[in-house]
C-alpha cells in the first residue's frame, strides 16, 4: 500500500518524485481524487438549451453532460448498459435521447432506458427500469461552472469551493453572467496532472523567466525575474479543498488581449465600479490584475487573460488539456469571437505562452530508479503564511508557493482517508495547522 | 475549385516552386525572411480545427471550430518576435520541422493574377532525443502575383485533420 | 486474487465491465483458458503435403503447425531453445526443418534438435535430445480443422465440441470435406478478445440495427430489428464448454455471395439432400439458413456467409482478426477465388459487414475507474432456455443471449478452476443447471 | 514501366492533375462524383496484400496474396450505395480521410491514348478525438482517354505494405 | 540555392522523374540497376545525423554529427554485394520499403550541366507482420548530365531529421 | 517475490525466458544491478576541458557528467531539485553551469545551487545548502574510462574490473592513451539489455552464421561456421564480476578497417612490440586479434573493429545502442575521422554486421505464457573452464559460452543479494565454484 504522509511532506513543503510517475499512485488518484472530488463538467453557457450536450471526462470517466426539460442538468456515464459500447460520440450537440450504435437501446435525456429494440424477446426476468444510464450522483453549479461528483457523500459544490467561492465571484458574478466560448481546443501532453495544475494555483515564480521570450517579443525586452515580486505586487491563497490562486495588482490583467479587444478597457471600469460597491475598494483592486488559480483536483483559469483550463489525466505521465475562453455573456457576439482568437494566440494549443511551458511540465524528467527516491521542493515563503480582514482563505505573498503547498497538502489528506468523512476530518484544522506553525 | 480553372503548367510550377522554396525556408528557420519576401501585407492567416459534431448537426460554424491562429501580418511579426528573442528554450537545442507538400492544385481566380492554390501537407517534427510528431493538414491558399511580378501569400486557410493535437505544441507555421 | 463469481453471474446473465479491461483478468485468461482450453490452429487443408506448416499463436504463444511425413499434424513452439531468438518467420511454406537464424541450431520437422553447428564445441554436459522444440501436447482434427491444447489433461477434441460436432457436421461432413481458402487477412483492432467471439456466438439482436447501411445498400432499404425474430427464424443452442450458435432459417444463406459465385444454388440444394438423408428433414432445413457460431474460447464462423474467423488476443485492449474464406475442397479453383473475393467483400478488413462492427467491439468504452464498477446485461431470453429433441445442447430462441449467456457461464468455470478436473466437475451439471432456472 | 516511354511533361502534368483531382474529391466524400465522373465502366479495382512467405517460396500468387478489393463497376457502385445509405454510424462524426500523392510516373501503353501511371501514397485517417491511422501504398493504374476527351481510370492496383491492418478497417478507395 | 538560379521546367520535369525512377528501383531491389545506371563514379553518399547541442555551441560540425554512410563507389559496391549474397535473414521475407520523396527543387550550379536539387523524403519500411518504421529525411544532390546525356548522380547528402534511429536498422539507401 | 535461483541454473547454464520479460524482474535490475554496479559514463578524452559535459544514463536515471575546475569529474542527476524538471536539455557541451528552464535555479559545476532567483522570497525555513543537484556518489576512471556507481558501498572501480583490467590494458594502455570518438550513433531496438551483452561477451557462435552475408561480400563466400573453432583460435574468459570477453589470435583484427585506415597495420605492430616488452610474447599474440568484451552490466566492445557499445535499458523490451568509435589518442584527426567511418560502416546504425544482428535480439520472441515456461541453453563447453598462467579470470575455448555463463552467475548473485556485502560473500568462492564443477 502507498504510503502518503512518505510521499508529501506537507508541514515542510516537499513532495516524492514518485507522485508524478508510480502507476500504483495514479490508481489511487482515480479512486480517492477523481471518484471522490467535485470535477468541472462545463458552463450553461454552453448547454442553454434543452437536450444540449456535451461530452468530457471525469478522471477517466466518461460523461454526458445534458440539459433536461426542467433546465437542470444530469450527468451519465457515456456507455451503454447493454453491452458496453460507447452511447455518445460527439463532443458536443443537441439531442433528446441516444440510441446505441450496437442494439439501438434508446436512452432518453434523463438517463432511462426508454426503449429496447424487440423488447419481447427478453421476458420477465428483464426489467428495464434498472438498466437506464449509470448518473453522476451529485451535479451542481457556481456561477454558471457546472460540477460532478462521484461521491453522494461529497459536501456540497459551494462549501467545496469554501474560500474562494468569494474570489470566483469578483469576476463571475457579473450582470449577465459569464460563459465560457467553445468549442475548447484539444491537445494530449506528457505531463502528470498535477504539474499544469500546480503551475496555474500559484506559479508567479515562472512567468518572468520560462515566458522571457513572450515579454520580448510583446515589450521589447524581457523585465527581469523580480518584477513579479515588489511588495504591492499581490498574494496567493490557498484553501481548505486544495483550491488556490493568485492576484497580480500590478499588471494589468487584459494587457495582451486590448489590442484586439479594446472594448475589455471599458468593461473592466465598469466591473470595477460595481465590485467596489459590493464588496468594497480592496476587492475592487483586484478587477484590474492578473489572476491565476486552480481548483483542486484539475481545472485551472487565468482571469485578465480569460482562459480556463482542464488538465484531464491519461495516465500517470499524459493530461489532456481543454482550453475555453471566457466571456461576459453580454458582450457582442463579435467581440467574444474576437477574444476567442486573442486568448488561443497565448493560451491555445499554438499559444505563444503555451508552448513556452510544456517541457517544464514533461514527466519523462521523473525517469530513473534513484531519480524518483529525490524530492521536490516547494518552500517559497513557507512560514509566512497569513490571514487578512479582507481577503478569505490563508494568504502568503504573491511571489511564494504558498497555493502549491496547499494544493498538495489536500491531495494527501485525500489518498489518504478512505472516506468523506474521515476527509473533513483530517482537513478540519487546517487553517490553524498552517497558522500556527 | 473547377477542373476547368486550371491553371497553365509554367504557371503551375511556379507555384509549385513558391510552395516548396517556402517549406525549405520555414525548415530552416528563416522566418523574417519568409514574412518579408513571400507574404502580402494583407495577409489573413488561419489554422482550424473542427469539433466533433454528428453529421446532422446544426449549430454554426463558428460554435463548432476552433482557430489556433487567426492571424494578420501584425500578429503573424509578434510570433516572429518570440522566435527572434532567442529566449525559448523550446528551441535549443534547435528541433527538426520538415513540410512535406503534396496534391498541389491552382486555379485561377477571378481577380487577375490571383490563385487559389490547394495543398496537402505532412509536417514532421523532431525534437529532443526522443519527440517525433507528425502533424496532416490540408491548405487552401490565396496567392496574388505582385507589382514586382513575384508570388505573394495574400490568404491561407490549414486545415488540421486531427481533433485532439498530439503535438507538445502547434507553435509553428504550416 | 480475482474473484470470478464477482465478475460473472451466470445465473442472471451479467458482466462486470472488468473483464474486458483488467491486466490481471487477462493474464488469467491467458493461462486459465488459453493455455488449457483446445485452440484453433488452422485447417488441413492449408498444409496437405509433408513439410506444409503454418505459424499462428495459441493466446499469445506463437505455434508452427506442422505436416510430418506419415500425415499426422504437430505444433511447437515458434522458438529456438538456444538463446531464443524466434524460429520461423514466415508465415506459411514448406520446409522440413528450420535453422535458427541466431547461431544455426537446426530443427526437423518432429521438433528434434536435428543438428548444432560446432557440435564438439559442447562437450558432454550438454544432451541434444533435451533441446529439441517445446511440443504442444495435444494437437487433434475435427473435419479437417485442427486444434491445439497446452493442457495435456484436456478431454479430446471431439469432447470438446460436445454438442456442437453435430451442427459442424452439417456444413463441414460434405463429399470431399470442406477446406479454407487462404491465405487470412489479418488486421488489428482495439477490442477485447471476448467482443468479437461474443457476436458470433448469438448477437442476432445486432444485425438489423448495426448493418442497416449494408441491408440499405443490399436490398434498397433496410428492414426493421424485429424482421430478425419472427417465430419460425431458428434458435440458438449453448453447449458445457461455452460454445454455440445460432441458425436463422428466415434468410438465404448465401444470398450475398451468389451473385458472383451463382454455383452456391446447386450445391446448397445438393447438400440439403444429402442432409436430409442424413439427419433428417429437420437439420435439412438449416442448410439453406444463415448461421453463426462461436467454438469456445476464439474461434468464430459464418456458414452461409462462409468465413472463418479467429480473434487473437494482445493484450487486454488488442485482438488480431484473421479471417479466411470457407470453400468445399469439391469446388473449382475459379469458384473458390471468387468466393475468397466475395466473403472478403464483406467480412474482410475492407468488409462491407465487417467494418460496421468494429466500433461497436472498441475497448475504450471501459476506460474508467467508475465506469468499470458497472455490470453488462446479456439478459435476452434468460429463463426461456430449452431441449430439442432433434437439435443438441440448449435451445433458446434465434433472437436471444442464450448463447452469450452460455459463453460467459463456462468462461466463469474456466478462469475458476485450477484444472481440468475441477473444470469437468464444475460444469458436469450444466445442462440441468441452465433448464431448472 | 520502360523509362523511354514517359510521356511528354504536359501530359504528365494532366494525370497529376487528375489524380489530385481525384484524392480531393475522395477526401471530401464526394463518392458519386468520383464514380461518375472518373471510373471507366471497365474498371477493375484491386487491393493487394502479400502473406508473409519466404523469398524461395513456391507457391502461386494466389496462395499468397489476399485482396480486399477486387471490384468490378458494379461492385464499387455496391459500396458506394453503402456510404450513401447515411446508416453508417462509423461515419458519423464524420472521419477526415486524407491522400498525399506521391512519385507519380506515367508510361505510354500499347493502345494509344492509354496510360500506365505509377504513384506512391500515404493515407491518414483521423477520426473520433484519438483516432489516428495512415496506410502506406503504391498504385499501378491504367488510364484512358475517353470519347469526351477527358482521363478515365481503367485499372487499379493498390499494394499495400503492411501484411496486418493496423486501421480499425479498410472500408475505403485509395 | 538561389532562387533565381532555378531549372527550366522541362529540366525539372527530368529531373523529378530520375528521383522517382530511383525511388521505383530501389522500392523494388534492383540494387544493382541503380547502382550501375544512376550513379557516377566519383559517387559521394553521406547520411548525417546531429547530436543534440545548444545552439551557441562552438564546437566543430564534426564532434556533432555521426555519419551512418560516408561513402564512394566501392563502399556503396560491397554493401551492394551484402544485398547480393542472399543470406541476410533480415530480408527473409522480404521487407517492404517506400521513399515517397517530395519538395523537390533543382538549381543550375556553376558547373554547366550540372544541377543542385534539393527533394524531401518520407520512407516507410514494413517487415515481418507488425514491423513498421518510417524516417523523414531532406536531400541535397548533386546531379551531372553524363556524356550520353542521361542524368547521373554525383553527391548525395542525407540529412536525418532523428537524432535517436528508430528503425530497426538503417541498412538501406535513401 | 522473484524467486532469481529458479531463473537462473547457474550451475548447468541454463536460465529462464522469464527474465528477457517480466517487468517485476526488470524492475529489480534496475534497483539491484544498475543502482549498484558501475556503470560505463563517458570517456575522458570526450570531455576534456573544464565544464565539458555529456549527458547519458545509468538504467533509466539521466545523468550529467562533468568535467571540475580540478580535472576531476563528479557526475549528478540530471533533474532540477525545486519542481523537478530536467535540467540540461543537450547531449554534450561546455558550460560552468546550467539554468533550470522553468524557474532559473541555477546550479554549479559542481552541484551547487548556486543561485536561486527571487531568493528572498523563500524565507528563513529554505536552506539552499540542501537541494543542490544531487550526486552520483563514486566517479572513477580506468584507462580514462568514466564509471559512476549509485551505491556508495560498492567496491572501487579497479577492484570491480578485477581479472579484466589486465586485458583493458594491453589495448588501452598506449602511449598516449586511447580516446572515443563521438559523437556516438543512438538507436532504439526492440530487445532487452542483457541480449546485445551477451552477445559481445562471448558469442563466437554466431560470428559464421549471423553475419555469413558480410562475409560473403567482404570475401567472396562465406568460410564455415567451424572456422572460428581451430585449437589456436584464442579463448574466453569471465571474472568474477560477471564481465568476460574474448580473443581470436587466428582473425587479423583490424581487417575491416585497414582498406580505409591503412596505418592500423603499423600501429598495431608497434603496439605489438611493446606489449611483448611489458607483458611478454603470450599477451603480444593478442594485440592483433579481434576481440569481444561486456563489461557487466551494459557496456561493450571490439578491440580490433574498434567500436565501444553502450546497451542502455528503456523497459524489458527495449535498449538504446550507444555507439563510439575506439581510437588512439596519438592518431591524426584525420585518421580518427576514417576510423569513424569505417566502424560505422560495419557496426554503426547502418553497419553491415549490426543490422545482421538486431532481429536475433528481439525481444518479441519472449511473448506469451507458455513460451515464457521455458529454459534456455548456454552450455557450450560447460564444465570445461580452466585456469592460465599468464591469462588472467576463468578460461573456455574461444567457440564456448563460458563468459556467457559467467555474466549470468554474477546476474543472479546480485539479483539475489539486498547490498554490496551479501554480493561480496556470494562471489567470494566464484572461481573455485566453477573449476571444480
Ligand atoms: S451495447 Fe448498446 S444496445 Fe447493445
Ligand atoms: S538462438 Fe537459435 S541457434 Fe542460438
Ligand atoms: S523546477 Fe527548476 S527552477 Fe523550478
Ligand atoms: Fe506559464
Ligand atoms: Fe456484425
Ligand atoms: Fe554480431
Amino acid at each position: 500500500m502507498v504510503d502518503i504522509r512518505e510521499l508529501v511532506d506537507a508541514k515542510n513543503g516537499t513532495q516524492s518524485r514518485r507522485i508524478f510517475w508510480d502507476r500504483e499512485i495514479y490508481e489511487l488518484e482515480m479512486q480517492r481524487i477523481f471518484a471522490r472530488c467535485w470535477i468541472f463538467l462545463t458552463h450553461e453557457s454552453l448547454i442553454p438549451e434543452f437536450g444540449d450536450f456535451v461530452v468530457t471526462r471525469m478522471g477517466e470517466d466518461e460523461v454526458i453532460v445534458w440539459r433536461q426539460r426542467d433546465g437542470s442538468i444530469k450527468a451519465f456515464l457515456n456507455n451503454c448498459t447493454h453491452r458496453g459500447a460507447k452511447l455518445c460520440t460527439a463532443e458536443a450537440g443537441n439531442s433528446r435521447g441516444f440510441s446505441c450504435s450496437y442494439h439501438g437501446w434508446a436512452f432518453a435525456v434523463e438517463g432511462k432506458l426508454a426503449s429496447v429494440p424487440c423488447d419481447s424477446a427478453y421476458g420477465p426476468l428483464f426489467d428495464r427500469q434498472e438498466w437506464g444510464l449509470r448518473e453522476v450522483p451529485l451535479v451542481q453549479s457556481y456561477q454558471g461552472f457546472v460540477f460532478g461528483c462521484m461521491d453522494a457523500g461529497a459536501p456540497g459544490l459551494k462549501d467545496y469551493l469554501g474560500d474562494i467561492a468569494w474570489y470566483l465571484d469578483i469576476w463571475a458574478d457579473v450582470p449577465g453572467g459569464i460563459e465560457l466560448v467553445g468549442p475548447p481546443s484539444r491537445s494530449i501532453i506528457q505531463a502528470n496532472w498535477k504539474s499544469p495544475t500546480e503551475n496555474f494555483i500559484g506559479d508567479t515564480y515562472h512567468v518572468g523567466w520560462t515566458h522571457a521570450s513572450v515579454m520580448a517579443a510583446v515589450l521589447g525586452q524581457a523585465p527581469p525575474q523580480t518584477a513579479w515580486m515588489s511588495e504591492d505586487q499581490g498574494f496567493h491563497v490557498t484553501s481548505r479543498y486544495g483550491h488556490g490562486l493568485g492576484v497580480s495588482t500590478a499588471f494589468y490583467g487584459p494587457m495582451m488581449l486590448v489590442e484586439s479587444c479594446p472594448e475589455l478597457h471599458e468593461a473592466l471600469a465598469v466591473r470595477q465600479a460595481q465590485v467596489e460597491q459590493e464588496k468594497g475598494p480592496e476587492a475592487a483592486k483586484l478587477v484590474s490584475g492578473i489572476w491565476d488559480g486552480s481548483l483542486f483536483p484539475n481545472c485551472s483559469y487565468l482571469y485578465g487573460a480569460n482562459v480556463l483550463k482542464v488538465w484531464n489525466p491519461m495516465g500517470p505521465d499524459k493530461v489532456e488539456v481543454m482550453t475555453w475562453t471566457i466571456a461576459e455573456r453580454n458582450m457582442s457576439d463579435d467581440l467574444k469571437q474576437r477574444l476567442k482568437v486573442a486568448t488561443h494566440r497565448y493560451f491555445g494549443t499554438a499559444g505563444m505562452l503555451e508552448s513556452d511551458d510544456i517541457d517544464n511540465f514533461d514527466n519523462s524528467a521523473n525517469r530513473g530508479y534513484v531519480t524518483r527516491q529525490g524530492r521536490l521542493n516547494c518552500q517559497m515563503g513557507l512560514g509566512q503564511e497569513r490571514e487578512d480582514d479582507v481577503f478569505p482563505g490563508v494568504l502568503g505573498d504573491y511571489m511564494s508557493e504558498v497555493a502549491q503547498r496547499g494544493f498538495y497538502r489536500f491531495y494527501a489528506d485525500c489518498l489518504a482517508s478512505p472516506n468523506w468523512q474521515d476527509l473533513e476530518e483530517a482537513t478540519t484544522r487546517w487553517k490553524s495547522d498552517l497558522l500556527d506553525q | 475549385m473547377l477542373n476547368q480553372n486550371r491553371v497553365a503548367i509554367e504557371i503551375h510550377h511556379e507555384i509549385e516552386q513558391f510552395l516548396y522554396h517556402e517549406a525549405r525556408l520555414l525548415d530552416n528557420e528563416m522566418l523574417r525572411e519568409w514574412f518579408d519576401t513571400m507574404l502580402d501585407p494583407e495577409i489573413r492567416y488561419q489554422m482550424v480545427m473542427q469539433q466533433e459534431r454528428f453529421v446532422k448537426d446544426k449549430s454554426p460554424a463558428e460554435a463548432q471550430q476552433i482557430m489556433p491562429f487567426d492571424e494578420r501580418h501584425g500578429d503573424l511579426e509578434l510570433r516572429i518576435r518570440q522566435f527572434e528573442s532567442g529566449l525559448q528554450t523550446m528551441l535549443n537545442p534547435r528541433q527538426r520541422l520538415r513540410r512535406a507538400i503534396t496534391n498541389i492544385e491552382a486555379f485561377h481566380q477571378e481577380e487577375e493574377n490571383t490563385y487559389l492554390v490547394s495543398s496537402y501537407g505532412i509536417a514532421s517534427r523532431h525534437r529532443r532525443l526522443y519527440e517525433h510528431e507528425q502533424v496532416i493538414f490540408g491548405r487552401t491558399d490565396r496567392l496574388k502575383r505582385a507589382e514586382d511580378g513575384a508570388l505573394r501569400l495574400v490568404a491561407r486557410r490549414i486545415d488540421l485533420d486531427e481533433r485532439v493535437v498530439r503535438n507538445k505544441n502547434l507553435l509553428l507555421f504550416l
